[in-house]
Order: structure tokens, then sequence, then C-alpha cells
């Protein structure tokens, strides 16, 4: 971290620079802190409150919300939408940059870091749903590596390599969907062993259920909400593939998410009504139980619904937003403010600045390698050295800057 | 485009139905509980008169009984304002006699209370709400509670009842107990006095009005409230009270109890004379000679009880204590193996049964909770055990009786009745009251416990005064020193579970050493033996020192 | 399952366990019935 | 990774094993937790409030010294809990009905069924075939997840320590009285009246009944913990219900494992499903394609067919044309040649 901050520092001192060099200098100082005088020197964790910001934030909303990864490729590779394709890799790279954030908070936030690892080297607690999601996001976050890796060699110009990994794209999109199931289902799987101390309206046999399927709503909108950034930032990089084809993705993942956010809806209530739980809404809790299930699930979905009727990209784009907020104000109802519902006020659990603070750095820290990627690699706008996507006929298919290449047909390769 | 409207306008409807409903419950949630301890009154009458005629539209009426009686008296108005009067009585209920129909009822409430609130709104006196806020009376959540205690007269109260001068005798000129004893004449609907049959209200007048039959509430209301008012008209000072505060409120209640002690105080011989009605003053408890005679050639052989019917008297308020249903003999509806009109409780369990006040044994162990019994008998099992010790407290060998050359149970049981009462006081005279202990000088004076040796130095235990505080819990209490006549009963509240005898065996005999495993049996080690053993007997006896929790008082720190 | 279980944590342990291992091979097997399934498909797109 | 996984395993499945018990299918059976363990049965009619098992626990277990000395009876009016300094803490209660102060002890309750062993990923916690919980330092890796699971809120974490953090929990005094230093726990050694008892937990249960019968009115008729969250070992009598002795009556006898076994369950599904379900819609998307591709392909054939057939019509007739001029054009030459010839010869006769 300390390179990458001074590199930083280095560079000229524009506004974007210097916050993230005040970010970076405030993060390696708790870092250090964190490291020398433990998690309550930082943090606001308790007896009581044993799991805080870092893992209803950093894990929990990280993971849904890098599930783009999964739902994008399974798209584009398994269900054969091929006009998303130019979605994929930017997809990718920003869950594997999110379950890479992921890991380095766990690093943050678990007592003993580097015996991470132990479940799957020394002794495995089978029984535990944690157990699971580890498993899981380990080895989806190798896949993810490897499905990222094209992007880097074509990059590096490698080429066998490349291809080899190109040809077990299906099998990899298929695995990576098999984990995401696993391990986005399991978060929520969680909170099954704590009856007693999650408030009964967030309380559910459904809970992985509610879980998975929010993720792929997540997925979903932050591919568009995400694209959308990029747009603004780096238009630069992008051929024109994908700008041609940015505006049919946004409008397709939004008809998705919508008839995603309906099922969602739909099972929550239904979750409501199995355990005969209508009573707890005429209580604070109740209400704010209908303030996400309404506000941010029922409101998207129709919101969404509207933007694919009217073809109305601002509309798709800012419903992503809500969206995303939807499933970070679940997460965090979930783990935070629905959790320990029977404590006294007083034994409550509040994010003290710190823990913030790390949360903000690791996503600056996301945001930049990201950038970083973007930048040198062709993530936005496809390497006509491997063009592979079958451009629309009679349409000109040359990204701003490779005039100069010559264009040539790649063969056919596995999943394309 | 017109669509899309619609339905962005539907998803709004849906997110501002989710705030409000956010705020509102909100709001409702934070409803306080009412605190009732705040505004107790005796006075609360619920009115809810037409729930027995239909289903409640409102929440009943909290009503101030005294309050009103108060602002009417203010006002130069009387009862009659309200209670109609009927054969020279006031009516219980409110401006209205029997079977009304509902709607007349709700008329009638309804009309007369406001117009008499409007009224007095006018006059500009302080009153109740007035006509239009329902709720303010029809309150689902008053703000005062019912705390309304039991009325009634005790020993004192009802002898003082029985002065001439206070109330005045009837025809015969006697006495004055036919003005409110009596009994019913079923054919000529009418009640008469019975001399001699005087028994207590409650054995006709029940919680519920029965076959005509007024309930204990509205003979009591008719019959005290009434004549209290009269004697007040009457202007007789010292007349009863007839607000509902001056039965029902415990400030009124402790100003009768000081009223009767002193009334007691002033007695020629400290003592309420006892009640006339020619009961016995002892009773020898046998089997009614019947049931021999309906199982001949089986004898029954239960030795015999001396009653002391005379002193029992002194012991309770009232005769139902013990005659809970009629002033009847036990036996009489209690037979041998049980009848119907004693609910087949036998005449045995009658006597001894632990779970009722109104037997020998159910009253005797509750006895045992005082102060001063607790210490030792909360922890002794109180389960009647075979063994002579306890049965032949009451139980008198018949061979031993008085009778010359002794006798059998049956003979005993056979005796004419003014025999047996002569044999009872005989055997109650023949008793000795002296609680026997053995000679103090043979007891240690102190006791040195070094179970905590290790810890602390051995604590002294002052053993003689321990015995001695015991002993004067005891005295002057009949009962108590009747039970506590044998050598050794004393010590058994510590030395339990051994047969008596002046030097029982040590604790640790029985109370392992150290805090071993729970096994078997639920019997504490030594140490926590010793603990409870003297924690509980304090506590039980209320004894504040010294802490259960401060050591140093019995064990002084050993010295290092 | 020498073993007799005297809890359900145990029993689930060693269940779970071998539920993963499982999964494992489900996988692995998977693959390679897909392969040898799709071997001989003219459409050559499908290696 | 699996080898040595699979040994750690058998050796925590093989506890029955080394109990010698005979071999049995361990089928969908009832599962009643060790039939030897111990316990402790805590009786609140009995207890004082005095803190000596506070005492005596800290002493056992070498605890740092409480912030204040155990003979201060004053830190009884706020309610404590237990941390990573403290295993065990007797609370004050104050009912309205009950005749005096009434006192809870809280520790681990040492689930028949832990939800901490069910929840740790590494297996850290351990039921022991004597009723402990036990918990494993050398391979815990601190994820405080014991303690979200943990329906008693018992596991605690030392979050002072910057890269050895412990969890600290009651441990039954199982080392020291393994190690034969103890007979009984540290807490139950030290209580001067006995409102703590250990011994095997069928036997604490029947003490427990026993003081039902023998007591009458004494007793709530309730064993706290006889059935909460499927039994503990840990076992507790009151005069006042345990809701106000601040102790959950909603945790339901549902033991902890099979909270989350069910979604567990689920996983292998998920694993065999996807792959079929995936690839198969692979498959069906692919060959649409497929088709498609065809389609087109045979349409371009048919289209260049016709035109083919159309150019060569076209070619014949011109050539039948070309041949006919040719002819016609032949004969027109020779005629004229013929008609050269005839004319020199009637010229030379006269």
């Amino acid at each position: 971290m300390a390179t990458e901050n001074s590199a930083v520092k280095k560079s000229l001192y524009t506004p974007f620079n210097v916050v993230v060099g005040v970010i970076f200098l405030v993060g390696v100082v708790i870092t250090f802190l964190r490291f020398t005088k433990g998690l309550g020197a930082v943090t606001n964790l308790s007896d009581n409150n044993p799991w805080g910001m870092w893992i209803s934030f950093d894990l929990l909303c990280g993971v849904a919300l890098a599930a783009g990864g999964y739902t994008t490729s399974a798209a584009c590779y398994v269900f054969g939408l091929k006009r998303y394709h130019s979605a994929v890799r930017p997809a990718i790279l920003t869950a594997f940059l999110g379950y890479s954030m992921v890991v380095v908070a766990l690093l943050y936030d678990v007592g003993r870091p580097w015996r991470l690892p132990y479940p799957f080297l020394v002794q495995a607690g089978t029984t535990s749903v944690l157990f699971e999601v580890g498993l899981c996001v380990m080895l989806y976050l190798t896949t993810l590596f490897v499905e990222w890796l094209p992007a880097c060699f074509e990059w590096l110009g490698f080429q066998k390599p490349r291809d080899l990994i190109i040809r077990i794209t299906l099998a990899l999109t298929i695995l990576g969907v098999i984990l995401s199931t696993m391990h986005q289902s399991s978060l929520g799987a969680l909170y099954l062993i704590v009856p007693s101390k999650l408030h009964p309206l967030w309380y559910s046999m459904y809970l992985p259920v509610f879980f998975f399927v929010s993720s792929i709503a997540a997925g979903l909108s932050m591919v568009i909400f995400e694209g959308t950034l990029s747009h603004h930032y780096l238009h630069g990089r992008m051929d024109a593939t994908y700008l041609r084809e940015h505006d049919d993705v946004v409008l397709g993942f939004a008809k998705g998410a919508a008839m995603v956010l309906a099922l969602y809806f739909m099972i929550k209530v239904v979750g409501i009504a199995i355990d005969n739980k209508w009573n707890y809404l005429l209580t604070g809790y109740g209400a704010w139980f209908l303030v996400e299930l309404l506000g941010f699930v029922g409101l998207p979905a129709f919101l969404y619904a509207i933007a694919v009727r009217e073809q109305n990209l601002k509309l798709a784009k800012w419903t992503a937003v809500l969206t995303v907020l939807g499933i970070i104000l679940n997460r965090f109802n979930t783990s935070l403010v629905a959790f320990n519902w029977q404590l006294p006020p007083a034994d409550r659990y509040f994010p003290s600045w710190m823990e913030i603070a790390i949360s903000v750095y690791l996503v600056t820290l996301g945001l930049l390698v990201f950038r970083f990627i973007a930048i040198r690699m062709p993530i936005f706008y496809e390497d006509p050295r491997y063009r592979q996507h079958v451009p629309h006929e009679g349409e000109e298919e040359e990204g701003p800057e490779f005039t100069e290449h010559k264009l040539h047909r790649h063969p056919q390769t596995f999943g394309h | 485009m017109a669509k899309g409207r619609r339905l962005l306008g539907w998803a709004g409807i849906l997110l501002f139905s989710g705030a409000a409903s956010f705020y509102g419950i909100q709001a409702q949630g934070e409803k306080e509980p009412l605190k009732a301890a705040e505004t107790e009154r005796p006075d609360l009458i619920k009115i809810d008169t037409l729930a027995a005629y239909q289903k409640l539209e409102l929440p009943p009426v909290t009503f101030s009984h005294d309050k009103h009686t108060k602002a009417l008296r203010q006002d130069k108005q009387d009862c009659t304002t309200c209670h109609l009067v009927e054969n020279g009585k006031l009516s219980l209920d409110y401006m209205h006699r029997k079977n009304t129909r509902a709607a007349a009822l709700k008329e009638i409430y309804h009309a007369n209370c406001i117009r008499c609130h409007m009224e007095m709104a006018a006059a500009g006196k302080k009153t109740g709400p007035p006509d239009g806020l329902c709720r303010d009376c029809h309150n689902a959540q008053p703000q005062i509670a019912a705390a309304r205690l039991d009325a009634g007269l005790n020993q004192v109260s009802h002898f003082r009842h029985t002065d001439p001068k206070l109330v005045p005798a009837d025809q015969n000129g006697k006495d004055n107990c036919s003005r409110c004893h009596h009994e019913y004449d079923a054919k000529a609907k009418k009640t008469f006095y019975a001399q001699g049959k005087e028994g207590t209200c409650r054995y006709c007048h029940l919680a519920k009005e029965k076959e005509g039959v007024k309930s204990l509430e509205q003979a009591a209301h008719l019959q005290c409230v009434q004549c209290h008012l009269d004697l007040d008209k009457r202007g007789v000072k010292d007349h009863g009270p007839y607000d509902c505060a001056g039965c029902h409120g415990a400030a009124a209640q402790a100003r009768v109890a000081r009223k009767n002690r002193e009334w007691v105080a002033a007695l020629p011989n400290k003592e309420v004379p006892r009640l006339k009605r020619g009961q016995p003053d002892a009773v020898l408890i046998t089997h009614d000679p019947k049931w021999e005679e309906d199982r001949p050639g089986k004898p029954l052989l239960m030795d015999p009880v001396a009653f002391d019917h005379q002193a029992h008297e002194k012991y309770n308020d009232n005769c139902r204590v013990c005659h809970h249903a009629s002033m009847e003999a036990c036996e009489k509806c209690h037979t041998l193996i049980g009848a119907k009109d004693g609910e087949f409780i036998n005449f045995a369990q009658a006597m001894h049964s632990l779970s009722s006040r109104a037997s020998c044994l159910g009253c005797h162990s509750g006895q045992q909770a005082a102060a001063n019994c607790a210490g030792c008998h909360k922890y002794i099992s109180k389960s009647c055990r075979p063994e002579d010790a306890s049965c032949r407290q009451c139980h008198l060998l018949s061979a031993e009786t008085a009778i010359p050359g002794g006798a059998t149970p049956s003979q005993i049981c056979a005796l004419k009745p003014p025999q047996k009462t002569a044999l009872a006081e005989a055997l109650l005279q023949a008793r000795n009251l002296n609680p026997g202990t053995y000679a103090l000088e043979d007891l240690p004076e102190t006791v040195k416990i070094k179970a905590l040796a290790n810890r602390f130095q051995p604590s002294e235990f002052s053993h003689r005064k321990h015995l001695a505080a015991l002993l004067k819990g005891i005295k002057g209490n009949t009962l108590a020193e009747y039970f506590h006549r044998d050598p050794g009963a004393i010590c058994q509240g510590c030395h339990h579970y051994s047969p008596p005898a002046k030097e029982p065996p040590r604790c640790s005999n029985c109370h392992s050493g150290e805090n071993l495993l729970a096994r078997e049996s639920n019997r504490p080690a030594l140490l926590a033996a010793l603990h409870r053993q003297c924690m509980n007997c304090h506590a039980d006896m209320r004894l504040e020192k010294p802490a259960a929790t401060a050591c140093s008082e019995c064990h002084q720190e050993k010295k290092k | 399952m020498e073993n007799q279980f005297y809890t359900l944590h145990d029993f689930l342990v060693y269940t779970k366990f071998a539920a993963y291992i499982l999964m494992g091979l489900t996988l692995l097997g998977f693959l390679g019935f897909w392969l040898f399934l799709t071997g001989r498909d003219e459409d050559k797109e499908i290696h | 990774m699996l080898r040595r996984t699979f040994l750690g395993l058998l050796g925590a499945a093989g506890v029955g094993a080394a109990l010698g018990k005979p071999a049995r299918a361990a089928g969908n059976q009832h599962f009643t937790g060790y039939p030897e363990s111990f316990g402790v049965l805590f009786d609140a009619t009995r207890c004082i409030g005095c803190r000596s098992c506070e005492a005596g626990c800290n002493k056992v277990n070498e605890l740092p010294p409480p912030p204040e000395p155990f003979d201060d009876l004053s830190v009884l009016k706020v309610k404590r809990r237990t941390h990573s300094w403290t295993y065990t803490v007797v609370n004050r209660y104050d009912i309205p009905g009950a005749p005096g102060p009434v006192f809870k002890k809280w520790q681990c309750n040492h689930c028949l069924e832990p939800a901490c062993a069910s929840s740790c990923f590494v297996r850290a916690f351990t039921k022991t075939s004597q009723g402990a919980v036990t918990w494993d330092g050398t391979v815990c890796v601190g994820c405080r997840y014991c303690m979200i699971a943990c329906p008693f809120e018992i596991p605690t974490f030392e979050f002072n320590e910057p890269l050895t953090p412990r969890i600290m929990k009651c441990t039954l005094c199982y080392p020291l009285i393994t190690s034969g230093k103890l007979t009984v726990p540290g807490c139950v050694g030290a209580c001067p009246v006995e409102a703590l008892v250990y011994g095997k937990r069928r036997d604490l249960l029947r003490i427990a009944h026993e003081r039902f019968h023998d007591f009458p009115g004494r007793y709530l008729n309730h064993i706290y913990g006889e059935h909460e969250m499927g039994g503990t070992n840990w076992l507790y009598l009151a005069g006042v219900p345990f809701r106000a002795l601040g102790m959950r009556e909603d945790l339901g006898v549902v033991p902890a494992p099979e909270l989350t076994s069910g979604a567990l369950a689920g996983v292998p599904l998920v694993a065999a499903a996807w792959p079929v379900l995936l690839t198969g819609i692979y498959a069906i998307s692919k060959r649409k394609d497929k088709i498609a591709r065809q389609e087109t392909a045979q349409a371009v054939a048919r289209a260049v067919a016709q035109t083919q057939a159309e150019a060569e019509g076209k070619l014949k007739k011109a050539m039948t044309k070309a041949e006919a001029e040719k002819k016609a054009a032949i004969e027109r030459e020779v005629k004229k040649a013929l008609e050269e010839a005839a004319k020199p010869q009637s010229r030379e006769g006269e």
C-alpha cells in the first residue's frame, strides 16, 4: 500500500489526487493502528456486537455488488445473449476487484489474518456456513482471476495462454455461476443460526434465497451503474462496439433486473406469510421493513419497468442507483439494524469513523486499480488483434484509436 | 408516456404508504402504559349495566362514587338524587328499578348523568364531562384503578355492634341480634329471626345472587349502609361509615382497627367477651357414635382429641375460619368415609388436610409461617408422618384418659355429650404447657465451628443464646408451647433428621466435608449445610444482621 | 461411519465433509461427462 | 489439503470410537448428547449474591484481577456481562413481588449442541464427552462468527490484542478437572451455599425435580437448560420467571446445528443441478444459433444457383444468334466470290 500511496503522491496535485492522497494517508495510519493496537482501538466492536461495518459493508455489500460478474458472463456465454458481450469484461473486472477488496477487508477484520486459509489447509469446520462462504469466495476469486487473465494477456501479448483460457470460457462461466449461487445465498444463511438475535421480519428460512435473488438484481444494476460511471471517466477507452451496444445492454439488464426485483418482492412477502409475522409490521421495525420493501424493492421494480417500456436510459440508470442502494440497505438492515434488536439501545453498535474510513480507503483502492487496468488493458474495447466479436452487418466497427491496425478474423473459439 | 406517468404515480403511492405507515406506527408504538399505582381509589365502580343485555358499544364507565356523594353533599343533595327508595330502603341501582329495558337504561344513565353535569357546570360548579365527550366517561384506559379492600366485621367490630346504645335492642328487648341476623322462610317468602341459630352472612348470601337470595354485596350494602345512614339521620354521633372509602379504604380500616384496640383496652378484663350462642367451652373430638353402630363388631379404635373451643374462639376473628359452611359440627358433613354435603372430604381429611385453613393441621402449619417459627419449621417436612410422637400430641391414649380404669376409644366415643364435655375439660386442665428442654448447664455455652479453618479462624457459635432466643419466641404462644413440651423438640430445628437427644450426632456425620459431586441425594456438604442453616434461619426469622454476604461478622480472617 | 455419534454436531461434521468431497467429484465428473457427450458433435464450435 | 482435513476430521468424529461404543449406523437418528456428561445446577433461590463464584473462577483460571475487588457487592447494581477478563458474572435483580433481591450467575451454558461449535469454520470448538465446550486457540482465525451465533452471547474476544486475540469463555474448568487439579469447577467449589452443584447432567435433572417436590411453591416448574436450544449442561432453577432474570425464554428447543444444516444440504444440490441446467440452456441457445446459421446458408445457396441458371440461359441465346450471323456472312462471301469468278470467261470468244 505504501508504494501505491507514494505513487499517488508523486503525481500532479489535481483535486482528485489530493483527495485520494488524503484518503490513503488516513487509511495507512488506521491500518497501522489496527495491526498494532488491535480491533478495539479502531472499531466500535464489542462482545455484544462482534461484527460491524467491515462485515456489513465490505463483505456483505461487497459480494452482493460484485455479482455483476457472474450475471453478465452467464447472460452472454450461457444464455447466448451475445449482444451483451461488450459488457462482460468490465463486469468481470469489477467482480474480481470487488472480491479482492472483500478479502483485503477480511484481513483487517479477522483476529489472525494469516490464518484465513486454515479452514481449507488445517481443519475444516464443515458444519459452518462460513466455511462454505469462505470456500466458494476463495474458488470464485480464483475463477474471476482466470476469467480476467485474457485481458491481461492481450495487453502483454501472450497469445497462447490467452487462447487456452478463452477455450474454457464456458466451463469457467458455469463454475462461476455455481460458486456465486452457493456463496451469495450462504451469506444469507450465515444468519440462519440466530433466530433469537435477528428481528423476525428479517429472519426467515428463506434468507439464503433472498440473498441470492437480490444479488442478481444487484449485479445487473451494478453493471448498469458502473457502466454509466465508466462512460463518464473512461469514455476515451471505449470502442465503437462497446458504445453502440451500451444502451442496448442497459435496457436489457434493466428488463432483467425488473423481473428479478419483482420475484424478490414476492418471495419477501411470502417469507412474512409462511411464518405469519404480519403483526410485526405494525411496529417501528415493521415500518422500517416496509420502507425497505416498498421503497427499495417495489419502487425500483416499477421504475425499471417504466424505463424499459419507454426506452428511458436516464431513468434506468437512476433506478440502478436506487436498486444498489436498496441492496446495501438490506444488507445493513440484516447485519446491523435488525441484528441484536433485543439489546438495550446502550449496547447497540454504531461504526466508528475509523471503520468507515477503512472501508472508504479500500473502495478507493479498488477504483484506482480498476482505472489503472481499464486504461491499459482491453476492457471497454476489443483489441483488434484478438477481435472475436461478430459485428452487426454493414456497421463501421473501428474503435476510435485503432485505425492503423489491420483487422483480421480470429478463428471462432469455444463459448463464442 | 401517459401510461408511464400512471405507473410512476403508483410507485409513488407505494413509497408514500410505506413512509406513512412508518411514521403513523412509530407514533402509535410509543404509547405509555398507565401506571395504576399512582391513582388507586377504593370507590371505583365500573358501570357496565348494559353488558347484561347486549354487547357494549363503548368501554364501561369508570365511576368514582365518593366523588359524587361528596359533590352532592356540598350541593345539599343526598343519596336519593341518584338512588330510588324502595319500601324504605335505597335501591342499589342508579335511578331505576329491577328489570328495566336496555334502551330505557341507556337513556336513564345518559339523560340524568349528563343533565346533572350540565346543570352543575351552568351553576359554575366543578363537575364531570358534559354532553358529547363520550370517551371521557367511556374511557378504555382509565387513569385510576380500583383498590377496594374487603370489608367486614371482625370479632371486636361485631361485638361493638351488639351495644344497644348503638344499635337499639329489638322487640323482645334482650339484645339486638335480630337487627341483622335472620333466617329465610321460603314459604312465607320473608325473613325471620331465629334465636340461637345466628350464623355469618356468607352462609346464605353467596358471592352471586342465587334463588332470590341476595348476593353478599347486595345484602351488605342494603343492610349496613342503610342502617348507618338511618343512624346518621337520627343524629347518632357514632354511626358507621356509608361512603365507599369508609369500609373499603385502607386508611379507614386502619382507623377502625385503632378504635377497636382502644375499645378493647377500655373493656373490664381487656378482652372481648365470648359470643352468646351456646357454644361449648371444650369439645372432645371423637367419632360420631352412629358410625360405630353402622359397623357392628368393628370398632373404629380412634383415640379422642380434647379441643379447647373457647381458646380457639380467641385466636380467630370469626367462626367462619373453622365453621366454613355452617355452624354445624364438623362430623355433620365430614362423615367417616365422606358424604356429598362434605364434598366427600372425610372426617380424617377434614381434621388433617394441610391445604385447608379450616382443618386443624392446615391452620397450625399456617401458624408456623410466623417469623418466630419459620426459621426451623420452613425446612421441616409438614406431611404428617405416622409417628406416635406427633399424633399423640393431640390424640390422647384412651387408656390414659381421666376415666377411672381407663377406657377404649369406642367407650369414650359412646359417652353422652355432657360427659364428653366434662372429660374434655378435665383433659385440658391436666395439660402442662411448659416447653421442656434439657437443663441449660448440660448444653454447651458456645460451639467452635472449624469447617472453614483453612480460610478463617474458627467461628464462635453462641449455642445457648440461640436456644434462649428460640425459647423466647415460643413463650406465650400456647400452640407453640404445647407442641414443644418434649425435651429436645426445640433442638430439632437445627439438629434435624435424627431422633431428639441431649447429644445429637455431629453435622459432619451426615454432611460430607468438602463440596463433592452431586450424586444421589440432595444433601448439602458441610460448608453449605452450615451456611444455609444459619443464613436461611436468620432470613426467615427476619434478622437483618448479619447480612448473608458479610463473612467477617461470623468469621475472623485468619492471621497470616 | 464406524462411530456412534452422540451429538448432531459430530454427525454433521462427518456427513457435510463427505458432501463437500462429493461436490468436487460431481463437478469434475460432470465436466468429463459433458465432454464425452459432446465429443462427436459435428458442430466443431464446441470443443 | 483433503487428506489433512480428513485426518483431522476423523479425529473429531472419532470420539465415539474412543469411548469404544459398538458400531451403529448414524442415520437420521435422534441425538441425545453424551450420556455421561457433567454439568452444573444453579439454584437462584439459594444464591446470596456474594460473588465468591466470580472470585473462585478468577483464581483457578488465573484471570487478570477485576476492576472492583470481589467483595465489593455494589457492582451487582449495574447489569454486567462476561468479558475476555471474566468468565462469569453474578447479576442482581430486584423483582417486584419477590421477597428479596434475586441473583443470577451467568456464564457459558455448555450447550449439548453448541452453536459456537456448529458455526466455527475451523472446528476450534469441541463438545467434550465430559460436557464442557472447549476452544482450541491453535486454529482459531478470530472471525467471531461464534459470538454472532451464540444465543447466550457468551464467547468474548480480546479486542485489544492486535495479532493474537483469543476467544475467551467459561471452560467448565475442563482442563483443570481432567488434569486432576480440581474435582469440581472453581465457581462451584467456591459457592458457600451450594447454589451451584456439579454432577452428571442426568443426576442434576433428577435432583432438580426432587427439589420441586421437596419445596412446593418455592420454584417455578421449569428447569432452564433442560430443553433450551436443544438443552445445555448448565441448568437453572428459580422462583421467579427466568425472563425476569434477563434470560431468554424465546430461544426454542431447536439445536443450533439444525438451523443451518438444511441450508447447507441445499449446497450440493446446486453443485449438481446447476451444471446440468446451465449447459442445457447453453446447448439450447447454441442450437438456436446453429439452425439460424444453417437456414441463412441454404438461402444464400439457393439464390446463387438461381442467378447462375439465368446467366447460362442468356449466354446460350447470344451464342446461337452469333452462329447464325456467322453463317449468313460466310454464304454472302462465297456468293460474292463465285460471281467474281464468272465475269472474265465471257469476254474471249468473238
